[in-house]
This record gives structure tokens, C-alpha cells and sequence, in this order.
């Protein structure tokens, strides 16, 4: 199979689904003639005219209004932030607009809107181009929220996003725009949403992550696999709702298991995760649910700062490693 | 500011008597309710629009079914106007299962997509986006449609007011901005919360035009919209109505509004849209007893029959609490 | 000790405070001559003057804008929120603005602010008067988060947060404005910002919780003392930074552990507890931590609809029960 | 419009040359940042400020210690204007230790708040309600400082501007907004995000005045601003000065701007702020070849220096990635 990278892949799910269903349609700052930030869009105004790839005003709280509107009459509309931190910008009208709509209508109407947002760290980013702000939307009912890790995934995640009839959050990781290169099925395969995908089979620890984390944590079980260290790799694709099975039916075989994010510690997605196993699987357990994260501090410019809040795969060998000899 | 043709859109004698009901009609449903929240069988989210009743039918009587509206949380008689039936939006009230939200919510909080309404959140403002982007598919497709999109002049100070309105008139989408300047914004006076006294102003950085026109004369109203609506409808455009007038009740039924005078509000009634509009009907001789007496009859009816399907509705089973959160 | 209601206590803080430190006023809709949408910041203009208890326009995002401007002047405002709900309006000045002042000034200057936020349900509020926001701005570094149950609380929660020099999310719940009266004291007695109090001593099973849950928390341990379950009653105060220390101490005696919270579960501020405790103390456990919270819905009207939701007595009661029983 | 005496504040001889003086160094700045990116020595948020720089030197130009200003990400210059060092600059775009953040962030996202400078975050329209916020403490102490918010034509469509600039005319707020209007947002030309030619039409919106100029002009702008700047410290609230500009580079050093003809590029260079600001001052006989000389030679030794400090400073400790989190 050809091999893409996932910038291409998330603009292949983008070209096919507005070619396929005449609904939907692009909106966000610069995403018209000159592509997006990241040339995402590029191609897409040229093709399909400019109201379907349209340039919005600086106005993140109208670009989501303004999908909730054009969903409510049928189109579905993909809207493009240009950075996952401005995303705090429209966040009353993700949190409380679109992901309310179905509830308050009765169940009588649905908002299928996808907010694309560009998030993540290690791409010299700083403070406010490297925010992971996938919790805040976990924590929200009524919405959904993915985040890919491969080229494969941003395609067939992003056309599963289009066609969910419920606002999606979908989180693209900028430091695998270039970086994720892989084959991507050409055409409509979908990839679920709500289902995990185990990267690496093994028997001895557990490792669930999602995002750039992957790359990360892959490396390390490689390293740790030399040392005899048996690590099975879960990446969760989607954030809400997350694959409780799929790591469950891993935790049976091991008894042990990590959450790795780069989202900071506390309230990220790994406590949510490691409640409910101790809720539902204490037993199951030989060894606390450890986590691997981003410490609780902002994102700095500074590479020598970045690198020592980013997670990688050191921090992550050493964590198994405590684990594995629990 | 643009002159308001009074008589460019004819009204006939019924369309003029269809009026005075709706007129009616609206004044008694929030009357009831105002009792209803007394008697505590209505338990909050009630916010009167008794005074401000002329906007609400001047702006939607004529609309299309297709034509959407984005009201304000004081527009109950807009769902009504739209074609939701009075039972429907007094369970709604009443939080029951036979209402538009089921139970979930009360007051405008719900929306109805087949008759062109949207049931906004409570945030102010919030509405305006929304409405610019059910204009953007009347736009895309060629429709005829208009959008009407409500605010108070105390919301016209959010940032997502702004946003919606220079995001319409870059593209001269179909909205009519309809900005209900009832004076106060819960407690603050107008001047207390801008240094202007015309909401309509505000168009022009929009590129569109604004009028300032009389709130409580339901003619005015419909002369300025159905110009508004025409213009919309043939490209040209948003186009800003800011309509002065007052309400009489507190904010909410909750509100004693101990921060406004007597006179100040003996002022605003003796600008009543009802009579008003009564006397001039009469004046035409579109109006007499009978047909006066017709009306009442048929409104006191039709809310005691809503009164009554409310309460004899059932409230939502429990489980429905954590249902319709997905699709 | 003279009683007073919980709404007159922060009434009271606030006028000692502004009486105090010139620096300190109130900001918000409706707060000037009306006194705010529950009357909180009554009598304060009268006192003090228009612009101590300034009337805002409806926009939350510059309401808290300008109280991060006027806080690096050396003021100290308190912004009202008319209800928590509406904190989603400002969302961004808060995460972004507030939270990161000091860290992107390199500890140069410090963002004193005040967010105050009406909160919670079990007041017909439905789904846009209800809410519970603490997750979001728990799991944002940079802010400090309170969220006083009793009226002694409430004011000496408060005069912490006024004088601290972060920015703080100040929870105040509207279930307990006029339900919690207690004694509160006159003058300068301030409620230590990350410190939890324990309601209620006991041995068996230890409790979590904060605001309004702490009433029906209190009232559950009650009925489990008639049965001979003795449980120890832990009010946090303090969300962000929470009283580790205090949780892990009560945990040593128990080694049981319920968290009960009015916010939805999926990353509620429980999540977080479970994760740590099961980090840090994993060997103390006898039995999984466990969550009573709301589930993972809006805030529904309807009082049938609400009441199934919201956790009360009989849901805490069940759940100690089966705990105590593991 | 108000119009714009030109000559109602006086400027000396030395102070005109100081003025070169900056527009020489901001340029010089901006010119090695250009270079330095190339290099890989700087690493991005690189937004050059070539062809605008009289907007910064005409705005801060006889601002006050105490006044405050608050800046776009585009104005390093007002950076420099208020005090800060060409060598801490240059180190906070090198992620030093040494830098304003201390390598928390790259460019104006830090502040100094004994020289009146806020440093926003990345969000476009943020500062201005921070900007209504610092002026409400001058009002309330009765002070006759001024607050300058800078914000593009993009940013000027955010919420956070609306919201900012009623706040401000409501209270008569002592703040100038300056909205540098450089025809594009990003990629996006100016009549696809609004329908208005000049962003200064909407001040009147909100009650103040509004004045659209040449902002390649630094006495027009130096004199617009120092009328705005004596009409709020005598009370009479905020002005908008909309100056009309355009950025030579791209969006950022990385973006390669093929939104834009070369045409366009090349008649906005031909209205180039220096040359015309040098031929005026050697015209008036202000300026001559020895001064010049002067001038160039201390501001090519000034931006060595800087850069060799800011190559010679430390990188921060990796362990202050989670200091000053907290006071
Ligand atoms: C974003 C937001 N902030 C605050 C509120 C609380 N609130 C509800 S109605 C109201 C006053 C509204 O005034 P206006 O817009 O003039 O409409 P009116 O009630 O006068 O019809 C306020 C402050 C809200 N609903 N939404
Ligand atoms: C709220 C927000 N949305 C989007 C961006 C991304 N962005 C950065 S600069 C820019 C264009 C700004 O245009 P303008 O305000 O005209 O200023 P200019 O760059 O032209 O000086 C955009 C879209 C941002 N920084 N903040
Ligand atoms: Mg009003
Ligand atoms: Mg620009």
C-alpha cells in the first residue's frame, strides 16, 4: 500500500468526504486559497469553491456558532482551529451550544460538527501553540474526542468524525503532521470510533496512550523488550469514550499497566482511566496504574525547558521498569 | 437611518386581525405564566415579555415556515408565532415530558428544526453565530430564506454579537439583527453599559445598515423587518433593527426591579402596544365588539387548554435524565 | 458565635476585605446597586463607591480581563460570575491570560484576581444555571481552586483567596446560600487555601467530598453510624492544590476510600483522588477507591430528571455499604 | 473623522532624530531577526514589523514611564521604546535565561511592569479588555496616565475587542486603541474578513471617536496619537487610530506571503516610513550626512551587542520548567 504522511492523510479524509457528500464543507482562519497554517486545506477552495473552504474571520467562538447553525440544517460542517490553544477562544460554544443540542432539543435534533485542532508539543510551540486540551472536552457529555497517532488513524478517524451525527473534538498532534508516515487504505476506510488498537502485543505491562505519546512509548518498549520486558501497547485513538475493553482484556493478561499522556498529571485523561480500573478491575491489579505525563506546568519555548516537561521514552523505561518489578 | 415605509407591505383586514391575536395571545400566555410562578407551579426561567409583544409579532408574522428565528430568552410568543402550539411551550414551562425538551429544560432552551427555530443556551449572545450559520446554507444554496436573529441590548455587548455580525455582513448573509432595547439589562440602565444611545449604530461598522425604530408599534415593526427581509432575500444583505421598548415586569418573574421609578414604568405603559394597535384598528374600522370579543374568547381558551395540557402531562421518566446525550 | 448564612458570609468577607485594602473591589454584572443576582454584593457601591462595586457589561471574557489588568497595577479585583455557567464566556482569559501570567513573565509579576462562581444544582437551575466547572480549572496549572461548604468557610475561604496572589476560582455553591448558616467569626479569621477539614471523625471507611455534597455526605455517615459504620468525613475546601496530606491520613486509618461529587464522573475531581491514592498508597487499599458522583449527563430541569441525577444520601449510603462490605 | 494638526505637538530637533533613531533600530531588529531565523539560531514565532515600524516609534514616542502599553505580537519596537533592553529582547527570541520569560516564551509574551509594558498571550484581541483593565486603575486613582492597546485589523474581529473597547467608552477610559491595519490577516485580505474599508468607522459604536491615517507616516501618527493621548488624560475617554500599513515579510519569517502580488509589495515599499521620514528631516535641515553616520553606526553596534548577548547567555536550568507555576 502507498505510504503518506498523516498531514496528507487528514487532508485526503477531508478531499474524499467533501467530494462525497456535498454537506460537508471547511471553515476556519486561512484555510481558502491558502491551505491553513499547516496546507492541510490546500486544494480544497480551488476544487470545491470558496464557501466550502471558507476563510473565517479571526472569531473562533463564530467559526463554532456558525457550524452549530449550518449542522443544525444538515451540512456538516469540519471546523479548523488554527491552533488547539485558540480552541479556548469558542470553548462556551463546544461546551455548552453544540454539545448540549441534543439534549435540550428533546432528541430531536443532532450536532454533527467536527472541530479540527492542531495540538502538542516538541515543535517549538511555547505556551500557546503546544496546548493538549483534550480533557476539558472529555470531561464535557455530549461531545467526542479523538486523537490519531498514525496516518491511518487521521484519515479513517476523521471520516468517522464527518459522518458521527455528534460534535467531535478532533485532536491532529502537529509533531506527526510530517513525522507519522504510513500506509493509508485509499478510499472509504473507516476507522471506528471508540475503538483502541493494540501497536505492540505483550504479556507483562500494560501501556495506554494515545497521540505523539505513541511514538514515545513504542521506542520504549523496544528498548525494554532487549531488557527482557514484555510491553503491550494500547493506543486509545479515542479519547471519549475511551476503549474500557480493549484495556481491560490487556490488563487481564498483565496485571499491570501505565498511562502515558502529554497532557499534564492531574485530570488528565490517565485519572480517569486509572479510576475506573481500580473501580472495575482492583482485583486484576498486581501493581498500582502508574502514569507517565507531562508534570503540571505549562509549555515552555525554551527547548531545554520543553524537554524536561515532555514525557519520552526514558521517563516511560524507567516507569515500566518500577512497574515490571512491582 | 433608513425611512420606514409605513404601508410599502399591505396588510389585510384579517392579516391585521390575525395580528391583534397573536398580540393577544402572547400577552395572556406570559400573563398565566406570571401566576403560574406565583401559585409556584411554574418553578423559574420565566421571563415576561409583557410590554415587548409588538416586536415579537411585528418581526415574525409573514415569516416563511422555512425562515429560521433565533430568539431571545424573553420570546416565548416567537415559538408560538413559528407554530408551536401553546400546550407544547406551557409543558415546556412546566418541565414535562409533552414539552419540547422533554423535561431537560424550560423556556426557550429547546428548538423545534422543522418549523425554523432554534432553541438557544442560556448564554447571551450565544444565539447570533448560530443564526449567522443557518444564513450561510440559505447562501450556499440559493434559498430565499431569512434568519432572524434576537438580542437585547444588554447582550449586543458580547463579543459573539460582534463576531456574528462581521461575519454576516462580510458575506451579506441573510439575517435580519433584530436588537430588542428594553432599556435595562437585568439591573443596569443602557447608559450604565455603553456610551451610545442607538444600538443600530453599531451596523455600520458592520457594513450594514441600522434603523432605531418604535418597539411597541407592531406596524412599524413589520414595515422595518419585511424591508429588512426583502432586502436579504434579494442579497443585499444583514440589516440591524434596534427596536425601543420596555418591559414591564422585573428581569425574571423573580425580579421586583426596585432599580427603576413608578414613573418611569407608568410612562412605558401608557405606550401599551395592545391598545394602541386596538385603537387604530378600530379607527379603520378593521375592528369592532364582535370580532374584539371573538379574540379574547379564542385566546382565553386557547391558554386554559394549554394550562390544562401541561398539567395533565406526565413528567419525563427519571432514566431520561442521562438519555439523547448522543445520537 | 453569632450565625450567619453562608451568602452573608461572603457578603461579609467582601466589605472586610474592600474596608481593609483599598486595592480590593468587586466587579461583575449586576453587582453595583442591585447587588449582584443573589444580592452577594449588597450595600458594597453604597459604601464604597460606583467603581468598588462596578456594573459590567454582559461580557465575561473582558470582565475578567480587566480584572488581569487592574491585578498587575496592584489591585485585587473580584469578578463575579452572575452564575458559574457563564464562566465558559471568559474561559480563555482565565486558562490562558491569568493562568500563565507569572510563569510567561518569569516570576516577574503575580495575578491576583478573585473568579467568583455561583455553582451546583438542586435549584431548578437546569442545564445553564447548574453546573459544576471545577475540573476544568483544577486541571489547568497556574490557577487555584476553593469550594466552601459551610458559611465559616465561605468567608474565611474568601479572605484566602483575596489575598493570595494567584488567580483563584472561588466555587461558592447556590444550594447552600441560604441552607448552610453557621457560626462564623468576626474580623480577620481566614480559612487556610489547601487545607481540608474533617467533618466528621470516624474509622472505617474514609469520605471525600466538598461543597453541597458535604451536607448529604454528613447526613449518610449519620444513618451508617445507627447500622455501626463508622465513616470519617473529609470536606477538601480546597480543590486545587487538594490537602494530599489530609486525605492520605484519614486513608491510614481506614484504608477504604469514597470520593463524592456533585460534577460529572468522567474526570471529575474524584479521578484524580482515585489516581493518586492508588500511586501513592496503593498498599493502604482494602478495597478500590470508589466515586459517587453525578453521572456523565447535563443538568436536566425537570425536578424528576434532576433528583435522578444528582447523588444524594441514599447513593452515598449504598455505596459505603458495599465498601465496607469489600 | 477629527482631523489631524500636524503640527500641534512640537517636536524638537534632537527629538526628531531620536525618532529616526528608533525607526532605525526597530528596522535593524527586525532585519537580523530575519537573518537569524535562516540560520536556525532563532527557532519561530518571528512576526517582522518592516514597513510598519512609524506606527510603534509615532505611538510610544513621548509616552510616559507610568504609561502603559500593550502590545500586538508584531511590535517588538513598543518593546524596546519602553526601556527594555535591545540585548534582553534579543535573548527572550533566543529562549535565554536572560530573556524577559526566562525562556517560558519566545517574543511579546512576557511583560514589564515597572515599564508599563503588558505581554499578551498568542490570543489575538486578549489584551485589550487587560488594556481597559490597567486604564480603570488610572481613572480610579485620579492619575493622568494613558493606556495604548495595539491590535490588527484581523484581531479587531475577535469578541475580546468589542467587548474591550465598550467597556472603555462606557467609562471614558483613558486608553488609545491602535489598530495597525496592514490590508492582511495572515493570509487573508482585509475584505474577506469584514465589509467596512476602515475599522476606525466602528469607535463611533461605541462613543468615541475614531480616525483612520497613514500609519507610514510617523508625524501623522505621532501627532494623532499625542491628540488622542490629551483627550484621555483630560477625561474625555478612549480614541481609535486606525493606521493604515502594510508588513513586508510574510505573516511570519516562515510563512513565503504568495497571497499578495509583487506589485503590491513593491508600491507599498515605494511608501516606505524611513526614507520618507529621512527625507523630510534632511529637508528641514535636521539631519545630514555626520548625524546619519551617528545614527546607523549606533544602531548596527547596538544590535551586535545584542546579539552577542543574547548568543553569550545561558540557557535556563531544565528544572525552571515548573517554577514560578505559583507566588
Ligand atoms: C453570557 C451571559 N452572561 C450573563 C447572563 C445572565 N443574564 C441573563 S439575562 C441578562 C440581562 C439581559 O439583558 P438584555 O440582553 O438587555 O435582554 P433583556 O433581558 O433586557 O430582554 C443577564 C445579565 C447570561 N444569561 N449570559
Ligand atoms: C484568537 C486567535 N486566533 C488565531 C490566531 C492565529 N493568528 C496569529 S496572527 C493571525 C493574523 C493576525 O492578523 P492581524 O490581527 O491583522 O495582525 P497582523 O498579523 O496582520 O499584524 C492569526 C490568525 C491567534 N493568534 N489568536
Ligand atoms: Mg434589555
Ligand atoms: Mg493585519
Amino acid at each position: 500500500m502507498r505510504e503518506i504522511i498523516y498531514l496528507e492523510a487528514i487532508r485526503e479524509a477531508l478531499r474524499e468526504e467533501m467530494a462525497r457528500d456535498p454537506k460537508v464543507f471547511v471553515l476556519g482562519e486561512d484555510v481558502g486559497a491558502y491551505g491553513g497554517a499547516f496546507g492541510i486545506t490546500k486544494g480544497l477552495q480551488e476544487e470545491f469553491g470558496e464557501y466550502r473552504s471558507l476563510d473565517m474571520p479571526i472569531s473562533e467562538s463564530c467559526i463554532i456558532g456558525v457550524s452549530v447553525g449550518a449542522s443544525l440544517r444538515g451540512y456538516r460542517p469540519v471546523a479548523e482551529m488554527q491552533f488547539g490553544d485558540f480552541i479556548t477562544c469558542g470553548f462556551d460554544q463546544i461546551v455548552n451550544q453544540a454539545a448540549t443540542l441534543r439534549y435540550r432539543y428533546g432528541g430531536r435534533a443532532s450536532c454533527p460538527i467536527v472541530v479540527r485542532a492542531p495540538v502538542g508539543g516538541n515543535v517549538a510551540g511555547g505556551l500557546y501553540h503546544s496546548q493538549n486540551p483534550e480533557s476539558w472536552f472529555v470531561h464535557r457529555p455530549g461531545l467526542k474526542v479523538v486523537a490519531p497517532s498514525t496516518a491511518w488513524d487521521a484519515k479513517g478517524l476523521l471520516k468517522a468524525a464527518i459522518r458521527d451525527d455528534n460534535p467531535v473534538i478532533y485532536l491532529e498532534h502537529k509533531y506527526l503532521y510530517r513525522r507519522a508516515k504510513g500506509p493509508v487504505p485509499e478510499g472509504d476506510e473507516i476507522v471506528p470510533i471508540g475503538k483502541a488498537a493494540v501497536r505492540r502485543e505483550g504479556g507483562q505491562v500494560t501501556l495506554v496512550t494515545y497521540g505523539a505519546m505513541v511514538i514515545a512509548s513504542l521506542e520504549a518498549a523496544d528498548r525494554l523488550a532487549k531488557e527482557g520486558v514484555d510491553v503491550e501497547v494500547i493506543d486509545l485513538r479515542t479519547l471519549s469514550p475511551w476503549d474500557k475493553e480493549a484495556v481491560f482484556a490487556s490488563l487481564e493478561k498483565t496485571n499491570r499497566l501505565l498511562v502515558v499522556h502529554e497532557d499534564v498529571k492531574t485530570l488528565g485523561l490517565g485519572a480517569e482511566i486509572s479510576a475506573v480500573v481500580m473501580e472495575e478491575r482492583f482485583e486484576s491489579l498486581d501493581a498500582p496504574v502508574m502514569r507517565v505525563t507531562y508534570p503540571d506546568a505549562h509549555c515552555p519555548f525554551s527547548a531545554v525547558l520543553e524537554q524536561h516537561n515532555l514525557p519520552n521514552a526514558d521517563k516511560i523505561v524507567e516507569a515500566v521498569q518500577a512497574l515490571a518489578r512491582y | 437611518m433608513p425611512s420606514i415605509k409605513r404601508h410599502k407591505f399591505k396588510l389585510t383586514d384579517e392579516q391585521l386581525l390575525e395580528m391583534l391575536y397573536w398580540l393577544k395571545l402572547i400577552r395572556a400566555f406570559d400573563e398565566r405564566l406570571s401566576i403560574l410562578v406565583r401559585q409556584g407551579r411554574v418553578r423559574s426561567g420565566v421571563y415576561s415579555s409583557i410590554g415587548q409583544e409588538a416586536i415579537v409579532v411585528g418581526t415574525c408574522f409573514g415569516l416563511h415556515k422555512e425562515d429560521y428565528i433565533c430568539p431571545l430568552h424573553r420570546d416565548l410568543g416567537t415559538f408560538l408565532m413559528k407554530g408551536v402550539s401553546p400546550g407544547v411551550m406551557m409543558a415546556q414551562m412546566y418541565a414535562k415530558a409533552t414539552g419540547l425538551s422533554k423535561g431537560r429544560d424550560s423556556a426557550l432552551h429547546s428548538g423545534v428544526s422543522e418549523l425554523g427555530i432554534f432553541g438557544n443556551t442560556s448564554m447571551l449572545g450565544a444565539n447570533t453565530p448560530v443564526a449567522a450559520g443557518l444564513a450561510l446554507t440559505y447562501k450556499l444554496e440559493g434559498r430565499d430564506n431569512v434568519v432572524i436573529a434576537y438580542f437585547g441590548e444588554g447582550a449586543s455587548n458580547t463579543g459573539d454579537v460582534h463576531e456574528a455580525m462581521n461575519f454576516a455582513g462580510t458575506h451579506k448573509l441573510p439575517v435580519v439583527f433584530v436588537c430588542e432595547n428594553n432599556v435595562y439589562s437585568y439591573s443596569v440602565p443602557i447608559e450604565k453599559s455603553m456610551a451610545i444611545e442607538d444600538v443600530a449604530d453599531r451596523a455600520e461598522g458592520y457594513g450594514f445598515d441600522g434603523v432605531a425604530i418604535n418597539g411597541n408599534d407592531v406596524l412599524a415593526v413589520y414595515q422595518a423587518t419585511q424591508g429588512a427581509i426583502a432586502r436579504a432575500r434579494a442579497g443585499d444583505g444583514p440589516t440591524l433593527i434596534e427596536c425601543k421598548t420596555y418591559r414591564w415586569h422585573g428581569h425574571s418573574e423573580h425580579d421586583p426591579a426596585f432599580y427603576r421609578t413608578d414613573e418611569e414604568l407608568a410612562m412605558w405603559k401608557s405606550r401599551d402596544p395592545l391598545p394602541t394597535f386596538t385603537t387604530y384598528l378600530r379607527s379603520r374600522e378593521v375592528l369592532d365588539d364582535t370580532k374584539l370579543l371573538e379574540i379574547e374568547t379564542r385566546v382565553r381558551q386557547e391558554i386554559d387548554a394549554a394550562v390544562t395540557f401541561a398539567e395533565d402531562s406526565p413528567h419525563p421518566e427519571p432514566g431520561e435524565a442521562v438519555t439523547d446525550l448522543y445520537a
